[in-house]
């Protein structure tokens, strides 16, 4: 096991009071796997990932819960530790490229300072890695590239920086939040074949976040849904994307527009995901859930439907055979 | 309703928009899908009156929108716009109330005094989805999908026969997103309302319009019935902004 | 170090607003610099308007015998050349700088903002020609300026007023067009502009109540930096002439006395460094409520 | 990058001339009658005519402004009522000890402006923050005279340890004049004792004038230190391993300074004209107190000559420091 996130809970102190943004959030990687954190603004997705690197905004506190990065808790040590771990063996790659890289620095020089934090070598040394490592992100001339300024690259170029930073030393685990969002579905496509090219070559495994269910689908190995700062269900992607158990999920899925019939209305969830300042006892998605009882107010269990499919609600059975047992949402 | 003749828009030496022409019939919703830079937005701005076109014409119902350098907008609420971020489009200082009376400036005293009557703002809210309570509170107060009902709520006061919706859902999340879409097809069934719907997102593109005009640079590359063009798409822009889609379903060889 | 991630606070939906109101008070308490501040400013305006309960004395009243007395029971700060008990010319010298200092800003702040508004906002050539007449008066250090319009116009209360207005407006005007430039690009101009509705309605309703909360800030620190020129003015005689009680005036006179009347010029030159301080510190801590990035 | 710096010189000489403009309205116009000045009261008519001769008051307005500008280029800035002197000579005189003072005043409001601002902002929100802010908030607000007032109470007068005026002692030998500045000649000239006691004059007068705008460099260093620390990039760089000291000085620093390079150009022309009341706290023999000593006597050529020396001198830094910001910064520069 990489990587193992147990029962994590974050909460933030600002002018509104305490708001809770993760409760108990457990997610394990294994080496070379790629899994997906999917969920809507709000879910705590980001901060999952940044809790992970210690890069979690100030007024920001951890309140239970261990990060186990190979079986050492990465929320016990110190700056000085955390600093060698990043970049050298946790990459990350954020959501903005337009704003990722120092706009006063040339490229290579970006590229070198970093590689020259991770490995003892010179600099020019350095300068050489960083041009082998514009290549492996598959930069075409990557000696001009690395003498050019960010503002003179396209999106998709600048994306591509990031990730060699990213994958500069390389690392074992690369977070990737939102990386695609912000580019053209083309450029997205280009993007994504590079990661997991770079994933199957580096044997690098891949935390990938994203609100895109179906950037998922094609890949990711394995998914956890994400609502209100709370896992919901979490499985092989197949299994939730194409048999989904928690209603959010089921509802997620149903409401997005691919491959429905433009004639008839879309199936909704009524209301918005906000932010709960006093956490709700039972189901975080009781405010909005279809197929809501009274047993929904107490913490729902975790059913497992198959091996490692599994979704934390009431009125999902326990390996029940066949899925028609559920009700319409 | 709208037809656009070899519409050109120069910005000193790029030039956004080549000699693009297509026409929107009464109650279609025509789809105007492009990458970045394709040029979508700038043809929106262009046909409601806030960017003036090198050269080219608009005609609407057979009128011409631009001549020379006014604008000559027909009756004034006849067109409106919806834009993509609802952080911006609600002047945060005023109230809803006075949000949604603006349009209404615009239009003669009798038919602004009838609009503006305090039922028919509630009433108004309630069509989108909000009520009356919400009429003296900020922008600030209310979530993204709120405020672009809002937004919507603006763009029909003054009853318009065709709305320009700029990439109306790109900044929303997916719950949300169907909430809004739902919305804008059922105002244009009870409203007969034609749209001109702009985006980069297909698969919304695919749910949402009858024919859809695909943008690459400016140039408009392809245009046909929205089922045509996703199940046999001629150009090989159009093939390869399909393929390179995310889809749910499975997918070989996607990111192989 | 602050490191800020973009999903943190999360978004607010109706059910838990805090009214804005609540939330500038949360924060403007939390700024120790901005109490002090707003505490001595209020001590300024309380000791001025009551300023003949305070002192028995009259502040233009000459009394030889009384000729450079030092602090004592009875005068507390000492008094003058003439005699004149310095706390009472101060606490009715605090009219003049804050009425002065006020009035000056006010103006200043207005007919730079609106002027600032328009051309921001009416764009090219009307822009660039403001712009560039105000280039040519920002070519001035601000207190060469303000000296030379002074004896230009007559060393005089009303003329350094006049002098420090002038000199001021190019600020506002500066200011306002690039708030205006910012606030133009907004999606609910843009929509505005769209509805057919006149530019003068776009200025007055949308321009001008977005550009007015950065113009408040400048307002506030430029009081502190007003009543400092006026009295420097003062000091070297181009601004209010004796016996008027203003501050400047009375350091000018005071001036050369100070090796062994030291309390001649000292208090009223402390009393110019509270006033513009306490202005100051408002500004500064009205400048972090407004601006979310330095609390966040 | 050169039509930048092409239109910027076009802008200089546009501005340059609207700066004489004004300053021939100052002393021509508005002022009512300079004759009158001249004659005083109680002249008689004739000799009131023959000076509005001599002046070319009569002539139309715009005569009038061609004569001013023809003297400006050719020196001649009229003579100073009260000294008799070309007004020019007199400048050319007197301005060498300003420039001395406006230097070290520049030097120390730099050093300390920048490093409390990074250490305010970097510590931002504790206690350093509000110490820091605190003493630059008492620096814009502290009128030059009252500062200037205490140190020389106390370090002069109580104890002695700085002279409390001029600027060299009057048994110490001058030394020769090459650029008019005492430090740089001594030091030329390698006689340390005048270097010595011409430094020693200069501390108490540099550190009350550069106190001013040592709070303006504090405030603008720290808000765009925050700034650049709240960049995206800044998290970037720290997820990819790089310390976070080796990202204050190698990247937060470098990109915060940049702008920082306009305040200083500003704050440098302020200084120009805060010498003016600080030369005459400390009997400092700049241009300083002879335009205040020339205001008594509503000397309008002094005075006027002074205003466009300071501002096209104030011109002229802005325009270098605008080419400077071009260099420096690659996106301005490309």
């Amino acid at each position: 096991m990489l990587l193992e996130i147990k029962e994590l809970s974050v909460s933030f102190e600002s002018i509104y009071g305490k708001s809770h943004v993760l409760d108990h959030v457990s997610i394990n990687i294994k080496k070379g796997e790629i899994i997906g954190v999917v969920g809507e603004s709000g879910s705590g997705k980001s901060v999952t990932a940044l809790a992970i690197i210690r890069l979690l905004h100030k007024n920001a506190s951890i309140d239970s819960g261990e990060i186990l990065y190979e079986n050492e808790n990465l929320l016990t040590k110190d700056e000085k530790e955390i600093q060698a771990i990043r970049g050298k063996k946790i990459g990350m790659v954020f959501q903005e490229p337009m704003t990722a890289l120092n706009p006063t620095m040339k490229i290579g020089k970006q590229l070198a300072n970093v590689i020259r934090k991770h490995r003892e070598v010179s600099k020019k040394e350095a300068h050489e890695l960083a041009i082998e490592t514009l290549k492996d992100v598959k930069i075409k001339d990557a000696e001009k590239v690395s003498e050019k300024y960010p503002f003179q690259l396209s999106g998709g170029m600048r994306q591509r920086v990031v990730i060699a930073l990213a994958m500069a030393a390389p690392p074992d685990l690369l977070i990737a939040d939102e990386p695609t969002t912000a580019l053209d579905v083309t450029v997205q496509n280009e993007i994504l074949k590079l990661m997991k090219s770079l994933s199957e070559k580096k044997g690098t495994s891949i935390l990938f976040i994203t609100h895109d269910l179906a950037v998922v689908g094609n890949f990711c190995d394995r998914v956890y849904v994400m609502y209100q700062g709370k896992i919901v269900e979490s499985g092989k992607t197949a299994d939730v994307l194409h048999k989904p158990e928690h209603p959010y999920t089921r509802a997620l899925i149903e409401s997005l527009p691919e491959g429905k019939n433009p004639d008839e209305p879309l199936k909704v969830i009524d209301g918005e995901p906000f932010v709960l300042n006093s956490r709700p006892t039972g189901c975080v998605f009781i405010a909005r859930c279809p197929l809501k009882t009274e047993q929904c107010s107490n913490v729902p269990p975790v059913r497992w439907r198959g091996t490692d499919h599994w979704a934390a609600c009431w009125e999902v059975e326990e390996n029940a055979g066949n899925p028609l047992a559920r009700k319409e949402i | 309703m709208l037809e656009i003749h070899s519409l050109v828009k120069r910005f000193d030496d790029i030039e956004a928009v080549k000699n693009v022409s297509f026409q929107v019939k009464k109650g279609e919703t025509y789809g105007l899908v492009g990458e970045s830079g394709s040029g979508k937005s700038t043809i929106g701005n262009m046909i409601i009156g806030l960017l003036q076109p090198t050269s080219g014409d608009i005609l609407m119902e057979g009128k011409h929108l631009w001549d020379k350098s006014s604008y000559k907008r027909m009756k004034n609420g006849e067109i409106q716009i919806v834009f993509q971020d609802p952080q911006s489009s609600l002047d945060p200082r005023m109230t809803i109330r006075s949000i949604l009376l603006e349009p209404l400036r615009a239009l003669p005293l009798k038919e602004r005094r009838e609009k503006g009557k305090k039922s028919n703002l509630g009433k108004l809210l309630r069509t989108v989805g909000m009520n009356e309570s919400h009429l003296d509170r900020h922008p600030h107060e209310f979530s993204g999908g709120q405020r672009q009902r809002i937004a919507i709520a603006r763009a029909i006061i003054t009853d318009p026969v065709f709305i320009i919706l700029d990439e109306p859902t790109s900044a929303l999340d997916v719950s949300v997103q169907a909430q809004i879409l739902n919305l804008l097809k059922k105002l244009q069934k009870e409203r007969g309302l034609t749209y001109l719907f702009i985006s980069h997102d297909m698969s919304v593109i695919q749910y949402m319009c009858d024919r859809v005009g695909v943008l690459y640079h400016g140039e408009l590359v392809e245009e046909n019935k929205t089922s045509k063009l996703f199940s046999s798409p001629q150009k090989d822009y159009t093939k390869k902004l399909l393929s390179s889609l995310p889809t749910l379903f499975e997918k070989e060889d996607q990111y192989a | 170090m602050n490191t800020q991630t973009e999903t943190q606070p999360q978004t607010l939906t109706t059910t838990q607003t805090l009214s804005k109101q609540k939330i500038l008070w949360y924060r403007f308490k939390q700024n120790p610099l901005t109490l002090v501040g707003t505490g001595i400013l209020l001590m300024f305006i309380v000791l001025a308007i009551f300023a003949p309960l305070l002192t028995p004395y009259d502040p233009e009243m000459v009394n030889m015998s009384e000729r450079f007395e030092p602090p004592s029971s009875a005068h507390w700060f000492g008094t003058d050349e003439v005699g004149r008990d310095i706390l009472t010319r101060i606490l009715y010298g605090a009219r003049l700088s804050l009425g002065i200092g006020i009035t000056v800003v006010v103006i200043a702040g207005l007919i730079g903002s609106v002027i600032g508004a328009i051309a921001g906002y009416l764009g090219k050539a009307f822009g660039q020609f403001i712009m560039r007449m105000m280039d040519i008066m920002l070519a001035f250090p601000p207190l060469v300026l303000a000296m030379a319009l002074t004896a230009a116009l007559g060393p005089s209360l009303i003329n350094a007023m006049l002098a420090i207005v002038i000199v001021k407006i190019p600020v506002y005007v500066r200011l306002a067009r690039s708030e205006a430039l910012v606030v133009r690009e907004q999606l609910f101009v843009k929509a505005a502009e769209t509805f057919g509705l006149s530019k003068v309605w776009i200025i007055a309703r949308h321009i001008v109540p977005n550009v007015i909360s950065p113009i408040i800030v400048q307002v506030t620190i430029d009081l502190g930096e007003a009543i400092l020129l006026i009295a420097t003015l003062g000091f070297l005689g181009l601004g209010a002439q004796p016996p008027m009680p203003e501050w400047g005036a009375m350091i000018s006179t005071g001036w050369e006395f100070f090796l062994d009347q030291w309390w001649y010029p000292t208090f009223p030159g402390i009393a110019i460094f509270l006033a513009t301080l306490s202005f100051n510190l408002l500004g500064d801590g009205l400048r972090d409520l407004l601006d979310p990035k330095s609390t966040r | 990058m050169w039509p930048i710096i092409r239109n910027r010189l076009i802008m200089l000489v546009f501005v340059v001339f609207g700066v004489s403009f004004i300053t021939f309205l100052m002393s021509n116009v508005i002022p009512g009658d300079p004759a009158r000045m001249i004659v005083g009261p109680r002249g008689d008519q004739a000799t009131y005519q023959r000076i509005r001769e001599q002046l070319g008051l009569n002539d139309p307005l715009y005569v009038q402004y061609v004569d001013y500008m023809k003297g400006i280029f050719t020196g001649d800035l009229g003579t100073s009522i009260r000294t008799q002197q070309p007004v020019l000579d007199d400048l050319i005189t007197y301005f060498p000890a300003t420039l001395e003072l406006v230097i070290y005043a520049f030097l120390f409001a730099i050093f300390f402006g920048v490093m409390i601002g990074v250490i305010t902002a970097v510590k931002n929100n504790t206690k350093w923050d509000y110490i820091g802010r605190f003493f630059s908030i008492t620096g814009v607000s502290l009128p030059v005279f009252l500062s200037g007032l205490i140190f020389i109470i106390i370090f002069y007068g109580k104890l002695g340890w700085f002279p409390g005026s001029g600027r060299i002692d009057l048994f110490m030998e001058l030394p020769p004049r090459i650029t008019g500045l005492y430090t740089v000649d001594s030091l030329l000239v390698g006689n340390f004792e005048a270097f010595k006691n011409s430094l020693w004059h200069l501390i108490m007068p540099s550190i009350i004038l550069g106190y001013v705008q040592l709070s303006t460099i504090v405030r603008q260093v720290r808000s765009s230190m925050l700034d650049v620390l709240n960049q995206e990039y800044i998290r970037t760089a720290k997820a990819n391993g790089l310390s976070e000291w080796f990202l204050i000085i190698r990247y937060a620093l470098r990109n915060a300074l940049i702008p920082v390079i306009t305040v200083v150009g500003v704050s440098f022309g302020m200084l120009l004209g805060g010498a003016v009341v600080t030369e005459m706290i400390f009997n400092w023999p700049g241009m300083g107190k002879y335009v205040v000593e020339s205001i008594g006597f509503l000397d309008f050529p002094a005075i006027m000559g002074f205003t466009l020396l300071i501002s096209v001198g104030y011109v002229i830094i802005n325009l270098i420091v605008d080419l400077l910001y071009i260099v420096l910064d690659p996106r301005v520069r490309e």
